[in-house]
């Protein structure tokens, strides 16, 4: 296992610096600079503007520095909220979309498995069919549109929920439901395809034989030999919720971390695109690195280091 | 089942008008996003422009009318020649901290924004001062020789490049806003953070949450605090415009200036929302690089062929006029709203006859039997995606005309307008500052912004007198001249001007609107 | 008689847990030749699948090596690899997990013979019944899957899919368990005669004693990890010089209500010990009435007391 | 019970049984197709399918407008028999238009369910079969494709390809395959331990042939959940792209890009609009499900009836 | 009446889309209160599916119970409703499966997967079931019963999971155990433990065992009756000695034949029975045992034999007990046969 972990350590800084460098060769690759506007502002105003934020240094400077900044993870300030770091808007970002992040894969992941294992367990029945339907407006429905029925009917029909801004847990609630509805369909499905799997081993006889049932059954036996597929999506799932969606965040005028990946591109706010890159890739990477843990942690019989014969 | 929404409005108003009794002073806005940056110097968007707007005061500002009133100038004169003005300030202006406004604050304010290091976005609105644009260039390096001078503690003196009939009432725009030097030199950062923060307008601010929300409560210091009636005003940010709506209809913000498109034209007709003018221009940019695009009366063919009307109502349906002009409604001329001198129309819209007309014999006058391939492009956004398709069908129907649409991401979009990489491309344009000669200059030979290559000689010369001219009635009509010459070849093809539609709460008054300069809050209050 | 299969030194450690270390193979020699069986008995968990799993590659040996025809099993080229692998067969002791559920029992015996090419068409499909009916099914059963089928007919299977590609070295790790005396009987008639027929070799593990002795030429007796006695099988019989080997002669049940009435019983006195923590000195010490001081002492070696005869106890 | 006839005792003379194939032999795919027609609602959801591409191909001329062909007076009305979706906010009949809006959105659809069987099942499958360096190595990139900015490398195609169908398809296939991939080799490290994949292994089955007849199958489940889940993803997937500018250009019509336009419809009342698109984008995704949940189904021999 | 459990009439069923398996075709059996009984016969004749419908373990998809009781303890266990089965599953009956690989849950410790049992039927905490697991794990006789407890399936030998598939059937020390081949992948010295195990725990608390193997050594030595089954149906029963030295059933002949005797020679073939078992997805008319039976008769082929009872213990069901049968020295007869 350490040595597991280390050799995983190395590569994240690996996965990490190939990703810094594709982005930067994107970022340049792609017209227009933080300074292209359809506004007339005078060449030597951008001239300052560009001399002010270095963008006038050769190419490869830009990069050195660029990936010193990725190194010691300060990215220094946002050409667009020039009166903050990235760092600053990440900080202050983050914890907000993390929380609605949570609570949206907690439901999800909650929800998801209920319904998977209700609909696995009576296969092919009303509840099996009842959780697919559910599962298809879960994934037909675009999260956009969900949001604006929430709004529509929680906030403004019933008034249970303020419709936007951020603040008490009340504002986080239609939120995180909006964006716990696709992956919970989709973790509803697997969870169910991969009971259906499980219900038919010689080792589910077993326990029956022992004559356990009910939730032990379900957690011990069942549960815990179909998770692999969910745990597997749950990993970068997880990574990208936490980071904040944009669309959520912009309807719901949540003040996450969303919006930046977004408009750092939008804006081309080079230390924003950077900071925002390398902090998700982070995560993910973590996020990928704890999905093969849980790998081994749940199938012993998995081995990650292993090659083939 | 619109009924049911605007039933359900006066519901939530009734409700509303109970809990009102208390008449809380608070009023809550959208600010859309969060402001970049509140200091002037660095402002470069209308979202920091409107909340900062509220937190400074310039040398004059403008009152529910748009004309210009003292603000932190009592009075000023104005030399004979119209290049050297003379503020005299008011002694009772006041920093929130206590500190007086001083000359040199402004001083030091405007010399910050022409300083190269600080690269102000916006900085350009201070080149009508003296070495203004070489100061910024980095070409002068003394601030000494800038045309800004502290006479005395009360007294500025501002020297201009040349006569600029507008520049009084730029003083009022959020670039040339004063900042608290002392403050400034102790602490950089000082315009980012609510404890930090001075400034020496109606309000300051109470608490900042970035991202999130602002909160501005008056300012004991500020020399007119009596016309302050509110406590609070609380600034949200939110980006979305069925948001912004819905939390309109359940009092979750008592005014609303970024409606979706789709029910705007509803909500004006019913009478909820308001309109007013916004200085801004939509129009259709062809290239006359472009060999077809360079034949007038091609131009004229597309730019007649299109029932502006039609698409206002029902296409963009924001409440926008049809544009049959270059100078949007709202503008000064110098001497005068622009339009009311040149006149609403410039051209027949909807005159498809005439427009198969021009088109054929622009066919013949390029030797083609139809028109090749044109491609339109705009960039990513509703209502152009909409309008692009009716556009398409219009020239389709009324010409026969095949036109591709091509969408691209904004800034891509300008780039390749920039490179000249287009043949026909929707685009706008707005006004910095209340005179019609803003909008004018891009479409001179030669210009940086003349991205449309336009050149016809005629225009040149009208504009070049216009620069020139000090009599303002004179100059003014050698603009509307001008726009005429331009218009006439349909060098571009204008579209509609742009109207800014707000829904207000029927409790709320006293918030003032411009055309260029956005809002003011000053003397807002709940009913 | 030629070697055929080489067996030097091996050695199979597993990693268990924390630095725990379990010794299945310790540095076991043994050589096969062509045509012959070599029996492998011992207690349960003492090893025996593992040398057959790393002699046919499915584990990588810790130490020693393992040569089949004089080439090394762990480093063969590609084209001696598939060759490898059609001469070199298994019946693995475990027949359901060994049949992939998603595969008609007619695909998992013809596997071989589409991986080597052998056979295609009608002609597989014939090999395939044909096989069927050696191991006593039905052609019928050629479409079902392996869940429908019961264990014995699942070993049936097995035996069949290694026998399709006609390898000429088996590893048979205990493959009758699972069937009746009669099936028995047919199966090894069977392995038998393809013996006769077509020299092959067998590696024969099992716990049938009474099979063993049948089937084998030699017998291998292995006890944690260790070969205790290596004898052809009629003298393993008569003249066990092991007390576990003879302690295992003893076990053997008799299907005689009678005699097995009359048997005292058996209790396995002393520790059964663990292979992660083998006991020092020979392996066997703890559970043999017969042990002296030598024994606690010591590791025996196998020693060759006769011709044919090896055996690894200080007091034979 | 009849009485037994008394002639009847005396020992039978020796016949060989014959033992008589009943069936033709079937591989396993034939046997789970076979199993799949029986199912009744799996060949529902193909029917629905089958019906939706045939729509998609004769319905834009069963009304007498064209997709394109506005009418701005005769915008947002609701449905009649004269345009029986109703007409959308250009006044375009919206009948016509989600017929050819199904053809982008199926096409879509459905090549993203090749690109995950045909990338991602595979990338992922041997990935996690060959283990140790190729695995880490392959699950690095798929790593770092997943982590750069997708709005980037989409405005960076937007630039250099010209938009359309074929551009789609290259956005999609970056990164469109990534879940797959992650799923399967998640199941094949799982597989990879069996015995029976040990068995092919000492037949000398070929590194391909493990794959494909004995991981693969075996991990059947989770690929054809993802399979048809990424159907959805697919069509607004492509609705974003072509807000973007590099899809099919306006006044083509999706049945995603229409979903998105139909939002504002929440609003102002005129929910057709919406209602439509929406229905067969969940028409589509029951089809695929209850197909996949057959296939699922038939390919499991276990749950055989 | 000390009885335990009698199945009565039993028939079981595979369906599927073309066929009909008909795995068990009528068969009824009894067990007593703290009596072994074995159950023999050939592979493939039902002994398994059996066993599972004792324990209503069959698939429920595609397999039925068309007809036949099954009472335990006077209870009705083919139309029981879940909650009660569990309370009688693994408490009052345990199971040792077949295959020991595939019926250990691969995710879970042996440890826990035998102390289950007691948490759930005897509300043993989890420290207590665990020192009784180790317990048992010792008296199956694994080595380090306290390391094994902590490992998974995989790491153990075939015959060591097959001892902790015996002690979690063990643990919570049931009144009947049915044991499907326990000891096949054991070598004879631990069988012999195992089985005085079983003895020990059988005469001690008078727990009921139906032992289903192969090895007519073990029948022998530790059970006290015997069933022969044979194609879905059981042929003979009796005592031990009755089936050992007084066997009637040609079947039961055959596969007393075809044990191989430790001084058999090597160039000697085995007897076997020849020819395969019906195919029981279309079960002959008559004795399915005719096709291989040296003594068939034409009668065999029509009608299926009724039961002849010999003694209280001892039926066999057999056209050759009809008085209308050429009479046969059966012992003799069957070398013969087997040697033309
Ligand atoms: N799931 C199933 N579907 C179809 N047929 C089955 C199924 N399970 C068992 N059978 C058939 O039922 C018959 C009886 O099987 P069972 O497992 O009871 O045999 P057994 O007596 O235990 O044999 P063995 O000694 O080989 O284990 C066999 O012919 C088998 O093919
Ligand atoms: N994959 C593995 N990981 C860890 N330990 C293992 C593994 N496979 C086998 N072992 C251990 O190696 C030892 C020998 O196992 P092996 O399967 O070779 O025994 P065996 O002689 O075949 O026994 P049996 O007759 O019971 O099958 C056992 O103690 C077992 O626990
Ligand atoms: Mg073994
Ligand atoms: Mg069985």
């Amino acid at each position: 296992m350490r040595q597991f972990l280390v050799r995983r350590i190395i590569s994240v800084f690996v996965t990490l610096f190939v990703i810094i460098s594709l982005t930067f060769l994107l970022m340049y690759a792609i017209p227009g600079d933080p300074f292209t506007s359809e506004n007339r502002i005078p060449e030597q105003v951008v001239e300052n503007l560009k001399e002010h934020y270095g963008l006038n240094d050769p190419m490869l400077i830009q990069y050195i520095k660029y990936l010193k900044g990725a190194l010691l993870f300060d990215f220094g300030p946002s050409i667009k909220w020039d009166n903050q770091t990235v760092n600053e808007l990440i900080a202050s970002g983050f914890p907000v979309s993390a929380m609605i992040g949570l609570q949206a894969i907690l439901i999800a992941t909650f929800f998801g498995i209920l319904l998977g294992i209700f609909a696995a367990i009576r296969h092919n029945s009303a509840i099996d069919y009842f959780s697919m339907i559910i599962a298809i407006l879960g994934l037909s429905v675009p999260s956009f549109i969900f949001a604006t029925v929430l709004i529509n009917f929680f906030a403004i029909k019933l008034q249970w929920f303020p419709v936007a801004t951020w603040g008490t847990w009340k504002h986080s609630v239609l939120p995180s439901v909006a964006l716990a509805v696709t992956p919970m369909a989709y973790i509803a499905r697997l969870t169910r395809s991969s009971i259906l799997e499980v219900l038919s081993m010689d080792y589910i006889q077993t326990a029956m034989a022992k004559g356990v049932t009910g939730v032990r059954f379900v957690f011990r036996h069942v549960l815990r030999n179909a998770m692999i597929p969910v745990v597997t999506i749950l990993g970068p799932i997880t990574a990208t919720v936490l980071t904040g969606s944009f669309v959520i965040e912009q309807i719901f005028g949540v003040p996450g971390l969303g919006k930046y990946f977004v408009e750092g591109i939008t804006d081309r706010d080079y230390p924003l695109i950077l900071g925002t890159t390398v902090f998700y890739s982070a995560i993910l990477v973590f996020f990928i690195i704890l999905v093969d843990i849980a790998y081994v942690l749940i199938d012993p019989r998995i081995k990650l280091m292993k090659g083939r014969r | 089942s619109n009924n049911s929404q605007v039933n359900n409005q006066t519901d939530n108003e009734n409700k509303d008008a109970k809990t009102d009794s208390t008449k809380e002073q608070v009023i809550t806005v959208n600010a859309l996003s969060e402001p970049p940056s509140l200091e002037p110097a660095l402002i470069d968007n209308q979202v920091a422009g409107d909340i900062s707007n509220q937190l400074f005061e310039g040398l004059v500002r403008l009152d529910k009318e748009g004309k210009i009133v003292p603000g932190v100038a009592e009075r000023w004169e104005t030399s004979d020649d119209g290049t050297i003005y003379t503020f005299h300030l008011n002694k009772d202006a006041k920093w929130s901290n206590g500190d007086p406004v001083t000359a040199q604050d402004f001083v030091y304010s405007w010399e910050k924004v022409l300083r190269p290091e600080v690269a102000s976005p916006l900085g350009s609105n201070l080149f009508f001062i003296k070495n203004g644009a070489a100061y910024n260039e980095g070409s002068l390096k003394d601030p000494a020789e800038l045309g800004v001078k502290a006479v005395d503690e009360y007294t500025l003196e501002v020297t201009l490049e040349k006569p600029t009939s507008f520049f009084l009432g730029l003083t009022a725009f959020f670039t040339l806003l004063p900042i608290n030097e002392e403050v400034d030199k102790a602490n950089s950062k000082w315009a980012s953070e609510a404890d930090t923060f001075v400034s020496n307008g109606p309000f300051t601010i109470e608490s900042w949450k970035h991202g999130q929300e602002l909160v501005m409560v008056p300012n004991e210091n500020y020399w007119g605090k009596d016309v302050v009636k509110l406590d609070k005003l609380k600034w949200v940010m939110v980006n979305e415009q069925n948001t912004e709506y819905a939390m309109y209809q359940s009092n979750e913000l008592d005014f609303s200036t970024n409606l979706p498109n789709s029910i705007r034209n509803k909500l004006i007709s019913s009478g909820e929302a308001n309109t007013a003018p916004s200085a801004s221009l939509a129009y259709l940019r062809f290239n006359h690089k472009n060999d077809v695009f360079a034949n007038e009366k091609i131009r004229q063919a597309l730019g007649l062929a299109l029932d502006r009307n039609l698409l206002v109502e029902k296409v963009t349906q924001g409440g926008e006029i049809p544009a049959l002009g270059l100078i949007p409604i709202g503008l000064s001329s110098g001497a005068g709203e622009f339009r009311d001198l040149a006149g609403e129309s410039l051209f027949k819209d909807n005159d498809v006859e005439t427009a198969k007309q021009k088109l054929q014999e622009g066919l013949d006058e390029l030797g083609l039997s139809s028109l090749p391939k044109i491609n339109l492009l705009f960039y990513t956004d509703d209502t152009y995606n909409k309008l692009s398709q009716a556009m398409q069908e219009m020239w389709k129907k009324n010409l026969g005309i095949e036109v591709e649409l091509q969408t691209m991401e904004r800034k891509v979009f300008v780039r390749n307008i920039q490179a000249g990489d287009y043949q026909l491309a929707i685009y706008s344009t707005g006004a910095d500052y209340d005179d019609a000669s803003n909008l004018m200059g891009q479409f001179m030979t030669g210009d940086v912004y003349n991205y449309s290559n336009i050149s016809i000689p005629e225009y040149d010369r009208l504009m070049k007198k216009a620069e020139a001219e000090l009599n303002l009635e004179e100059r003014a009509q050698y603009l509307v001249d001008a726009e005429k010459v331009l218009i006439d070849q349909m060098a571009i093809s204008p579209l509609y001007y742009r109207t800014k539609v707000y829904l207000q709460k029927d409790n709320i008054d006293g918030i003032f609107q411009y055309t260029i300069q956005a809002i003011d809050f000053r003397e807002a209050y709940v009913k | 008689m030629e070697k055929i299969l080489e067996v030097k030194k091996l050695t199979k450690h597993f990693q268990v847990g924390k630095g725990l270390e379990l010794k299945a193979v310790d540095d076991i020699s043994f050589d096969i030749y062509e045509g012959e069986t070599l029996g492998l008995v011992g207690e349960s968990g003492c090893g025996k699948s593992t040398i057959g799993r790393t002699i046919i590659r499915l584990y990588q040996a810790t130490s020693g090596k393992v040569f089949y025809k004089g080439k090394d099993v762990h480093t063969l080229s590609k084209n001696d690899k598939k060759d490898f692998h059609k001469n070199m067969q298994m019946i693995f002791q475990d027949p359901y997990a060994s049949l992939n559920p998603r595969m008609t029992v007619a695909d998992i015996i013809a596997e071989g013979l589409d991986i080597h090419r052998l056979k295609k068409g009608e002609e597989r499909k014939e090999a395939v019944y044909q096989l069927l009916e050696t191991v006593g099914l039905k052609r019928k059963h050629a479409n079902r899957y392996a869940h429908e089928f019961s264990g014995g007919q699942r070993q049936r299977i097995g035996i069949a899919r290694a026998l399709a590609v006609e390898p000429q070295f088996i590893i048979a790790d205990e493959p009758i368990s699972a069937l009746d005396v009669s099936v028995q009987a047919q199966i090894v008639n069977l392995l038998i005669e393809l013996q006769q027929k077509k020299k092959l070799t067998y590696l024969f593990i099992s716990h049938d004693l009474s099979m063993v002795k049948l089937i084998s030429d030699r017998i291998g007796v292995m006890y944690l990890g260790n070969l205790m006695e290596l004898a052809t099988s009629k003298r393993l019989y008569e003249n066990p010089l092991h007390p576990y080997t003879t302690s295992l002669l003893k076990a053997i049940p008799i299907a005689d209500p009678a005699i097995e009435e009359a048997k005292e019983k058996i209790t396995i006195s002393g520790d059964i010990p663990s292979p992660t923590n083998p006991p020092s000195g020979c392996v066997y010490q703890t559970r043999c009435s017969l042990a002296t001081e030598m024994c606690f002492q010591q590791k025996p070696i196998l020693k060759q007391v006769d011709k044919q005869h090896f055996v690894a106890c200080h007091l034979a | 019970m009849q009485p037994v006839r008394d002639e009847l005792f005396v020992f039978k003379k020796k016949n060989k049984e014959e033992d008589l194939l009943s069936k033709p032999s079937v591989s396993f795919w034939k046997d789970a197709l076979g199993r799949l027609k029986h199912n009744k609602l799996a060949m529902t959801g193909l029917g629905i399918i089958i019906c939706l591409i045939t729509m998609s191909i004769i319905g834009p001329l069963l009304v007498p407008y064209s997709y394109s062909d506005q009418s701005l007076l005769n915008a947002n009305l609701p449905p009649s028999t004269n345009n029986w979706f109703g007409t959308d906010d250009l006044g375009r009949d919206i009948f016509s238009r989600t017929w050819v809006g199904a053809r982008i959105s199926l096409f879509i659809g459905i090549t993203a369910v090749i690109l995950d069987l045909i990338i991602g099942v595979i990338w992922g499958a041997i990935a996690a079969y060959k283990g140790g360096k190729t695995d880490e190595i392959m699950m690095r990139i798929v790593d770092i494709l997943y982590g750069l900015p997708h709005l980037l490398v989409t405005i960076l195609l937007m630039v250099v390809l010209k938009p359309g169908l074929l551009t789609i398809i290259i956005a999609m296939a970056a990164t469109g395959w990534i879940g797959m991939a992650r799923l399967v080799r998640g199941e094949i490290l799982r597989l990879k331990e069996s015995e029976f994949v040990l068995a092919s292994q000492i037949l000398g089955g070929s590194f391909f042939r493990v794959l494909f007849k004995h991981l693969i199958p075996n991990a059947m489940g989770p690929i054809i959940v993802s399979m048809t889940l990424s159907v959805p993803g697919a069509i607004f997937a492509e609705a974003t792209l072509s807000f973007l500018g590099l899809g099919v250009p306006v006044p083509l019509a999706s049945w995603g890009t229409m979903t998105s336009e139909g939002l504002v419809t929440l609003l102002t009342g005129e929910t057709w609009r919406l209602f439509f698109p929406a229905l067969f984008i969940s028409l589509t995704m029951f089809s695929f499900n209850v197909l996949g949940d057959g296939l699922r189904d038939a390919l499991d021999p276990k749950l055989k009836k | 009446m000390n009885r335990l459990l009698e199945v009565k009439d039993l028939h079981v069923n595979f369906n599927s889309k073309n066929q009909h398996i008909q795995a068990v075709r009528g068969i009824s059996f009894h067990v007593n209160k703290g009596e072994v009984l074995a159950i023999v016969g050939e592979s493939g004749c039902g002994k398994s599916v059996t066993a599972k419908s004792i324990m209503k373990l069959l698939p429920e998809k595609s397999c039925t119970i068309p007809k036949g009781s099954i009472l335990f303890n006077g209870e009705e266990i083919t139309t029981m409703k879940k909650k009660q089965l569990s309370k009688i599953r693994g408490a009052k009956i345990g199971m040792v499966f077949q295959d020991p690989m595939t019926s250990l849950n691969p995710t879970m410790k042996v440890g826990d997967q035998i102390a289950e049992g007691l948490i759930i039927h005897k509300g043993y905490n989890k420290k207590l079931a665990r020192e009784k697991a180790i317990e048992i794990i010792k008296q199956v006789g694994i080595p380090n019963p306290v390391h094994c407890c902590t490992k998974y399936p995989h790491q153990l030998s075939g015959g060591m999971r097959q001892r902790i598939v015996i002690a979690m059937a063990l643990i919570c020390e049931p009144d009947l155990l049915i044991a499907d081949e326990p000891t096949t992948a054991l070598d004879v010295t631990i069988q012999s433990q195992i089985l005085d195990l079983l003895k020990e725990l059988q005469q001690k608390m008078s727990m009921a065992i139906i032992l289903i193997t192969h090895d007519l050594g073990v029948v022998a030595r530790f059970s006290d009756r015997v069933n022969i089954m044979y194609a879905g149906k059981i042929v003979e029963s009796g005592t031990k000695s009755e089936i050992f030295y007084n066997p009637k059933h040609p079947y039961t002949l055959g596969l007393l034949e075809s044990i191989p005797k430790l001084d058999h020679s090597r160039d000697q073939k085995l007897t076997a029975i020849d020819g395969t078992p019906p195919d029981l997805a279309e079960p002959p008319k008559g004795c399915a045992y005719t096709p291989r039976c040296p003594f068939a008769m034409d009668v065999c082929d029509e009608y299926n034999p009724e039961k002849t009872v010999l003694s209280r213990t001892h039926h066999l069901n057999c056209w050759l007990m009809d008085p209308r049968a050429p009479k046969v020295a059966t012992n003799k007869a069957v070398s013969q046969a087997a040697n033309e």
